[in-house]
């Protein structure tokens, strides 16, 4: 295997030598160069929680007025001490993605196309539709007389990315109107 | 000296990635684009599982699956099947790929712009506020790694996180290396460390185990030594790597540029010589 | 996780996953550890060079064969007998830990005269009605005892799922019992006969895994437990996923009591869930049949009448359960308030009651048949990430409305527009009926709450930023919701309107979406002292007598102090011993403990078995448990108490018994009123599978395994060659479950932009198939197109004679995308057909039969199922969820 | 991957799918990033919430420290050697897994700006000499010749560019070092002198024009052979191992060029037989040193050999010189010389590709 000799007795020679560097060093660097620094320089963090998997991964997260700058890990987090995975490592895009929804979308019964929907028309629409399943599915007592106070009307299945405080909640509620179907991703 | 960008305290850095406790998750390749804000690249049907397939201008890291395992021949015979049920199913072995920062770098020799330069902490940059995409950093590359962004004309690839490292942050994806087969620091001590690493691993019995581009011996030094050298247990070329490297400018530039100068002026004389007798004769 | 909570009382990973590197061997099986969880598996990298030996037993050689040190590949859904062989291997070498299995296990007790076991009736235990197809579990239990409750057991089965309502009304310590493990009748005995034919031999007959390779990976076990070290197992949804996933569960639970692993420093069970708070959504359950802290939501039955009946037909008298009554009566003041009083039993009559199985596949049936007018899908694509997918987008075309809640859109949301029953023709979106409200939900990021982590670990998240236009939390949704309900019933006086009326829902509300405060609902979760108005610092405060709340009893203390224990972020020095422990990193229920039954890292005298292994023990000098960890155990008990003959409650476990969940306070080798379908694990096929029990072959699949015989759901006949081969599927690291949060990402979808097929080259050449071209998979329920991946890393597998090759399918792929950087392949679960555990009702996966051709598929994917007719009385929810088997049950054959 | 792309990137389109959007508060902009740059740099001075200072971050490692039987202390003498192991010898112990190196992305400007680039190169020897025999019109030709065909260079280069719009950066520095560097200063200088020596000729200035003529051959020197240097010192196997003869091969193709485009252009018949002397001399050379370069190489050589435009422009090289020795053809062998030198630089560029994408090639070239 050849080595690159001639060039390093080049670049030891007095004059000649001194022509091999230039070109290179403090000339070439660029105003932009100069001004490195990463962009979470003083940024506000906000420590959370990695939304994937059930590892449970801390994560930094960094805004500037509000919008999204970095997510990375946390390195105080003894359970990923800063590490993340390629999904945890995209989470930013999770929030940035292409096609997130910012507005409801509705489509009537027989409709071909989604149309849109004010957010308190919609609440108001879904807690009509829910308040129907219940009345419209009501059971007071099963077929053998047995008190059971439910409704089979109305069903949920929840995901397992949903906070506990949420699915507390749901529980709660939905149970207080009779619902049973209450399901989650833990059985599938 | 090389170094563009002069601050007294700094230090060489570098990565030191360990291929036998990566687990090929790819955390580096997203971590890197999503710091540095890098687009996927084009989708192409996946080799293993492999489907980024090579460094280039918008994936900066790269985790090549090596398949040890071959997939016998096709031939029709009771063999087959045995060989298939008793085929060996030990190895298969990921690395996470990225510029190497060499010492002698081609890419930073052959750009004419002085877009890529050499850090403080002597990794190899490009400047895109600079560089025209003239493309001659593409085929300098010994290891195949910078490459021109084939929409946006300019050259790119990894800067070890220059920003991040400004701010005393370590680079996107060893941060994320889940199992840190990345590791990042401060050059010597880094290569101590995989020094003693490979000691480890002889002692084990894995006797395969060397570095690639630290620990050398002058006479062996991959481009001068890497930056960011890696610790394998195969040949180098089953990670597409070759098996010596070194800046080509650095390596043929010299012996190119003189031949061709003394060739030129041969041209002129037999030029001359040329002209010698044709006027001759007509005189 | 019944599998866990009946064998050692809590249904959750025993220990945390730093724990993996204090482990000296790790055992995965039904986990690919690096590939779904690669940061869990950061710590079980660092066990490996720490020295400890990594054994993955899978049926493809995966990302985490490829780290281990010893790869098993073995036939999908063959695990039984795998960990039978392990058993018999341990028992019979006497390799078990024997100070350990006598003091800490049920090995010594008597099982009652009339117990038959499986390999006397062929594959049943006895109790088997033939009929019903269920057990009458009575005969397995300890000499002594009587069945508990008054419920028949065919009820139990129909209305127990998920929940650890078990062993109820036992009392234990006056078992007769034989601590020399000699006795014909002690459940070590029972075992070791039971397993008496789980041979190497038979092991590589029945899961394909060469005997040398079998001894191997018990050698290693055996020789990486004990006193000095320990072996921890991690297991995830490979095991869970069959219809006998509880006992596999069960098994490998069995493996780790008998080699003494429970409880200890790098040891105990992982089981390593899949979503960042599916802990969290059992133990706070969105489940029909739970209430908070794994309360069984009470059924029609007699036993759950009254407040009185449910607390005596679901707590026990010894053990932590003593304490049922204070959990239900505090949960229903949490949500009723002041409503909630002795003389109304705390508004106890007014919850719903159970008649029956209402899983998500019974729901699912029931909406196909139109019983159901909506439903809620949050967070969930249940058109690709249920089982049997097609069928499900055709139950959504049946109901009257659909609220979607996601960051974007979603193959169930656009079933009704973009599908392959739309692309087929089969339905149209003109004559779609379903109203659809999709709705923008927040990310992580964008509000406030915690998760319940892997390890039973609570971590808040920090709102960050607010959610974009119309998006909002599920907190927002469902609280606003329950406003606008709330208020409709405002002035109802009729008796059902009751709990909402009363309904406790003053949560404090914020900011300009007026977001309900989190902390608030947290604080109710963790619960008041009411007469003072303080949170609780625990359990322990709480009271039966209706003056504390709580909303989920395992989670109280959580708000201890009034400080958010789940916000806490301290690592502590992680270098010091036991530091790994980090006990003040966010909150674990129980009471912060790490790790569970962690009594059982000290020997019966409380001393720690070796110093290398030591996380808690008796200090003698404070005359308390003290340790890294918070002790498992009532901090006082000395480990030489022994409790009266009389003694109820806590005060029944001895001080040398570390399972207090457990009435007895002791591991179950044999579980006697647990699992429905079997005191001890024993191997039954998958419900489709190609082979023979060649241990049973008169019975083949699991006798209770739940499906559903209906035309929509053909499962392959017995006998039916069209269909020889084994189809499993697994996660890729780059993506996530059903697709919706990995696919749409450019930065994932281009890692992994095609779904494919791993096949063996021999498979692939005897169906012309290549690497990297087009093939097809069939099932009788559907058939879909990926590319080939024809590798070594699966192997055809020699059962005796027998060659068997295996299918491996990665299942995150659906037919939508929001965005052209997005990537679509069809859906692995349109193939799999819907069945359950009878336990659990899970579906069986990762084991199921199917055929392979080269090419393209014919039509879109559930095309075969268009023409199936469907009439069935929505209603009628209770006969088809009875099991059947397809396979023929021993009352059969004596028929025929 | 090939050179350019046209359209919009990928994720442009999925960003401008989404333009327009809004919501209220918040930046809806889809994380989809940009190319051909790293990330928003930015320097604030200000300290990063939750960092370790000074990399701290990074300490070794979180995960192997000593509670690890990671790594030990103290490394022995066998580190180099294992590596000395895996990397020597000849051959290629294993399968090539590659891909192993980028091959070059230049379209056919760069060819075609070698061609004229040599062209001009040729013609500015070719005015000197000339003007040394007192073939002074034949010398001012020849230098408006260089200049014509100096011309469209830079042209070519700036079409080859990434960001045309930047080809001024490429003067931003002298880099001794980069053969690109000093092909674009030597093509701008010799720009300017064959342009002051044309200016000087056409203005009468005569002794003027013959010293820029003769600076302009100068730095054609250069022009002429940096070219086949500037390939050589890449890594791409086919023209780094062809690095003692490529430059010659390429100057001999100048020269030929040059001389056969002056051939067909200039009038005196001395100096006419006198470029019929030298393109054959240089095309003979050409001809001689490809071969031997051919052999050398070995099997590397092969992606030329089997490149069309090679064979054709040894054909064309091969018949030129048969006519002109047989004295038949009449200006036929000079146009089969400027169609071989051109397609010599089309094939050594196309066959350096291809050599690039062969990864065993590359591997065994590493390895020798």
């Amino acid at each position: 295997m050849s080595r690159p000799k001639p060039f390093k007795r080049l670049r030891e020679l007095p004059v000649v030598g001194r022509a091999m560097d230039w070109g290179l060093g403090p000339a070439a660097a660029s105003d932009n160069t100069l001004k490195a620094g990463s962009r979470i320089a003083g940024l506000k963090v906000t420590e959370s929680v990695c939304p994937y998997c059930a590892v449970g991964c801390g994560q930094l997260v960094y805004t500037r007025d509000g919008e999204l700058v970095d997510i990375e890990g946390n390195p105080n987090s003894p359970i990923n001490q800063g590490t993340l995975c390629p999904k945890g490592s995209a989470s930013r895009q999770l929030i940035q993605q292409p096609g997130r929804l910012t507005k409801i979308r509705y489509r009537r019964p027989g409709g071909t196309e989604w149309e849109d929907l004010d957010l308190e028309t919609a609440m108001d629409m879904i807690a009509e539709r829910v308040i129907a399943a219940r009345e419209n599915h009501w059971q007071e007592h099963d077929e053998r007389g047995r008190r059971v106070n439910r409704t089979l009307g109305f069903a949920h299945l929840g995901g397992a990315t949903l906070d506990n405080e949420e699915n507390y909640l749901i529980k709660k509620l939905f149970t207080a109107m009779g619902a049973l179907q209450i399901e989650n991703q833990a059985r599938i | 000296m090389e170094i563009a960008v002069q601050r007294p305290e700094a230090q060489r850095m570098g990565f030191f990635t360990d291929t036998t406790v990566c687990i090929g998750c790819k955390a580096c390749e997203v971590a890197c684009k999503q710091w540095n804000d890098l687009p996927a690249d084009d989708l192409r049907a996946s080799l293993s599982y492999d489907a980024t397939r090579e460094l280039s201008a918008s994936t900066w890291r790269h985790v090549r699956f090596v398949e040890t395992l071959r997939i016998p021949e096709p031939e029709p015979t009771l063999n087959f099947v045995e060989a298939a049920l008793g085929a060996q199913l030990d190895r298969w072995v990921f690395m996470s790929d990225v510029c190497k920062h060499c010492t002698h770098a081609g890419c930073l020799d052959a750009c004419p712009t002085g877009a890529l330069i050499r850090t403080e902490f002597e990794t190899v940059i490009v400047q895109s506020d600079v560089c025209n995409g003239c493309g001659y950093c593409v085929p300098s590359c010994p290891f195949g790694v910078i490459d021109r962004d084939p929409y946006d004309g300019r050259a790119a690839k990894c800067t070890l996180c220059y920003d991040r490292l400004e701010d005393g942050l370590e680079p996107a994806c060893a941060k994320a290396c889940p199992t840190d087969s990345i590791q990042f620091g401060p050059y010597e001590e880094l290569v101590e460390r995989a020094k003693g690493r490979v000691a480890t691993l002889h002692e084990r019995g894995l006797e395969g185990a060397y570095l690639y581009g630290a620990g050398d011996e002058p006479q062996d030094q991959l481009a001068g030594g890497l930056g960011a050298f890696f610790l394998l247990t195969e040949p180098p070329e089953r990670y597409g790597l070759p098996a010596h490297a070194d800046s080509p400018i650095q390596q043929n530039g010299p012996i190119a540029n003189a031949t061709g100068v003394a060739a030129a002026f041969v041209a002129a004389g037999l030029a001359f010589g040329a002209f010698a007798a044709a006027f001759r004769k007509a005189r | 996780m019944p599998g866990l909570g009946t064998s050692f009382g809590r249904g959750a990973a025993t220990n945390y996953q730093q724990d993996f590197q204090n482990a000296d061997c790790i055992w995965i099986q039904g986990s690919g550890l690096m590939e779904a969880h690669p940061v869990g598996s950061r710590w079980a990298m660092k066990a490996r060079e720490r020295g400890a030996k990594l054994i993955h037993v899978d049926p493809h050689f995966s990302r985490t064969s490829a780290v281990s040190d010893m790869h098993v590949p073995i036939r999908a859904g063959s695990d039984i007998a795998f960990l039978g062989g392990l058993i018999r291997h341990i028992i019979e070498t006497k390799s078990y830990f024997e100070e350990y299995v006598v003091n800490y296990t049920n090995a010594p007790h008597l099982v009652r005269e009339d117990f038959q076991d499986t390999e006397d009736l062929e594959g049943l235990f006895s109790g088997f009605d033939p009929e019903k197809g269920t057990y009458d579990r009575t005969t397995w239990l300890f000499e002594g005892m009587e069945p508990p409750g008054k419920t028949s057991s065919a009820e139990v089965q129909s209305t127990q799922a998920f929940t650890d309502r078990t062993q109820a009304g036992e009392t234990l310590q006056q078992v007769p019992n034989d601590p020399t493990l000699q006795h014909p009748r002690c459940v070590f005995q029972v075992l070791r006969r039971h397993y008496s034919r789980y041979t190497p031999e038979m092991v590589s007959k029945v899961c394909g895994i060469p005997e040398d390779q079998f001894l191997k990976v018990a050698e290693t076990l055996i020789a990486n437990s004990g006193r000095e070290r320990t072996t921890m197992l991690a297991y995830a949804v490979g095991w869970t996923q069959h219809t006998a996933g509880v006992q596999m569960i069960r098994a490998g639970s069995i493996v780790q009591l008998l080699l003494g692993n429970i409880g200890r420093p790098g040891g105990g069970i992982m089981a390593m869930r899949g979503h960042a708070s599916i802990q969290g959504s059992s133990d706070i359950p969105t489940l029909y049949d739970l209430l908070p802290g794994y309360l069984p939501m009470p059924r029609a039955t007699e036993d759950d009448q009254t407040l009185a009946d449910y607390v005596e037909a679901g707590g026990k008298k010894s053990g932590w359960w003593s304490h049922f009554d204070e959990y239900i009566i505090s949960l229903l003041k949490a949500w009723f308030g002041e409503a909630a009083t002795p003389e109304n039993d705390y508004g106890f009559g007014h919850l719903p009651k159970l008649t029956g199985n209402h899983s998500h596949y019974v729901t699912t049936l029931r909406a196909l048949d139109g019983g159901l007018d909506g439903m809620f899908v949050m967070g969930q694509n249940p058109a690709v990430g249920s089982q049997h997918a097609g069928l499900q987008r055709r139950a959504l075309a049946q109901m009257k409305w659909l609220v979607v809640r996601d960051l974007a859109d979603l193959e169930t949301a656009s079933f009704w527009k973009d599908s392959p029953e739309i692309r087929s023709g089969e339905m149209k979106p003109e004559d779609i009926q379903t109203e659809v409200f999709l709705m923008p939900a927040a990310g992580h990021v964008e509000k406030e709450g915690h998760f319940t982590n892997t390890q039973r670990l609570l971590q808040w998240r920090d709102k960050a930023l607010d959610p974009p236009g119309d998006a909002r939390s599920e907190l927002h949704f469902v609280y606003h919701i329950g406003k606008r309900i709330k208020a409709h019933y405002a002035d109802s006086t009729r008796e059902r309107d009751w709990p909402i009326r009363h309904l406790t829902w003053g949560y404090r509300e914020h900011g300009v979406h007026d977001e309900p405060s989190a902390e608030d609902v947290l604080r109710e979760i963790n619960g008041y002292d009411l007469t003072t108005g303080k949170l609780l610092n625990g359990f322990g405060e709480m009271r039966n007598d209706g003056t504390t709340s709580c909303g989920c009893w395992i989670y109280s203390g959580c708000f201890a102090d009034n400080v958010n224990q789940p916000r806490r972020r301290d690592p502590g020095d992680l270098n010091a011993p036991g530091g790994s422990v980090s006990p003040e990193w966010g909150w674990a229920w129980p009471a912060n403990r790490r790790v569970l039954y962690n009594r059982a890292s000290a020997d019966p005298s409380g001393k720690p078995w070796s110093e290398r292994k030591k996380l808690v023990w008796w200090d003698e000098e404070k005359e308390q448990w003290a340790g890294y960890d918070v002790p498992d155990f009532p901090p006082g008990k000395r480990p030489d108490y022994k409790p009266h003959p009389e003694a109820e409650g806590m005060e029944a476990i001895p001080g040398s018994a570390p399972f207090m969940m457990m009435p007895d306070g002791r591991g179950a080798l044999f579980s006697p009123s647990g699992p429905l379908d079997a005191p001890i694990p024993t191997h039954y096929e998958p419900l489709e599978s190609p082979v023979p029990n060649e241990l049973y072959p008169k019975l083949g699949a699991n006798p209770l395994g739940i499906t559903w015989m209906r035309p929509e759901n053909p499962l392959v006949a017995e006998g039916d060659d069209h269909y020889p081969l084994v189809a499993s599927t697994f996660r890729l690291t780059e993506h996530h479950t059903a697709g919706p949060m990995s696919r749409n990402l450019p930065w994932l979808a281009e890692l992994q932009p095609e779904m494919f097929a791993e096949i063996d080259p021999v498979l692939a050449r005897e169906r012309g198939i290549k690497d990297g071209e087009w093939m097809v998979i069939e099932t009788p329920r559907a058939e879909i197109e990926a590319r080939a991946k024809v590798t070594n890393r699966v192997q055809p597998l020699r059962m005796g004679e027998r060659i068997i090759h295996q299918v491996c399918l990665p299942w995150h792929w659906g037919t939508f995308k929001t965005n052209p950087q997005g990537v679509t392949g069809d859906t692995v679960n349109d193939l799999i057909a819907i069945s359950g555990d009878p336990n659990t009702t899970i579906h069986e996966s990762k084991a199921f039969r199917c055929n392979v051709r080269a090419g393209r598929r014919a039509g879109e994917t559930t095309v075969r199922l268009a023409d199936v007719d469907t009439d069935q009385d929505p209603n009628d929810d209770q006969p088809d969820f009875a099991s059947k088997t397809p396979h023929s049950v021993l009352g059969d054959e004596e028929q025929a | 991957m090939s050179g350019k792309r046209k359209g919009p990137p990928p994720e442009d389109v999925t960003r401008r799918a989404e333009e327009g959007r809004t919501a209220e508060g918040r930046d809806v902009t889809p994380a989809v990033g940009r190319r051909g740059q790293a990330g928003g740099w930015v320097r604030t001075g200000e300290k990063v919430a939750l960092a370790k200072e000074r990399w701290g971050d990074a300490r070794w490692s979180f995960l192997y420290d000593k509670d690890t039987r990671y790594a030990s202390a103290s490394a022995n003498g066998s580190v180099a050697e294992a590596a000395r192991r895996a990397r020597g010898g000849g051959e290629v112990p294993v399968a090539v897994q590659g891909p192993m190196i980028h091959a070059t992305l230049w379209t056919w400007e760069v060819p075609v700006y070698f061609f004229v680039g040599g062209l001009a190169a040729g013609s500015s020897l070719v005015s000197v000499a000339c003007d040394q025999f007192g073939d002074h019109e034949g010398a001012e030709l020849a230098r408006k010749l260089a200049l014509g065909a100096v011309l469209p260079a830079p042209l070519l280069l700036i079409a080859d560019l990434g960001r045309p719009a930047r080809f001024l950066n490429m003067l931003r520095i002298f880099k001794v070092r980069s053969p690109m560097s000093m092909g674009a200063w030597c093509l701008v200088a010799f720009s300017t002198t064959a342009t002051g020596a044309v200016a000087a000729d056409v203005l009468g200035f005569k002794r003027a024009g013959r010293a820029a003529g003769v600076a302009t051959a100068l730095l054609g020197s250069y022009l002429g052979s940096y070219t086949g240097a500037l390939l050589a010192a890449t890594a791409t196997p086919l023209w780094a191992r062809s690095r003692v003869l490529l430059a010659p091969i390429f100057v001999c193709t100048a020269a030929a060029s040059g001389a056969g485009a002056n051939r067909l252009l200039q009038r005196s018949g001395p100096t006419r037989e006198a470029l019929g002397h030298l393109e054959l001399l240089a095309m003979g050379g050409k001809l001689i040193l490809s071969p031997i370069n051919d052999r050398h190489i070995g099997s590397l050589a092969e992606p030329l050999e089997h490149h069309r435009a090679y064979k054709l422009s040894n054909w064309a090289a091969r018949i030129g010189v048969a006519l002109r020795l047989l004295r038949r053809g009449g200006d036929v062998p000079s146009v089969l010389f400027l169609a071989s030198a051109l397609l010599t630089r089309i094939a050594w560029i196309e066959a350096g590709k291809q050599s690039a994408g062969d990864d065993e090639a590359v591997a065994r070239m590493a390895r020798r």
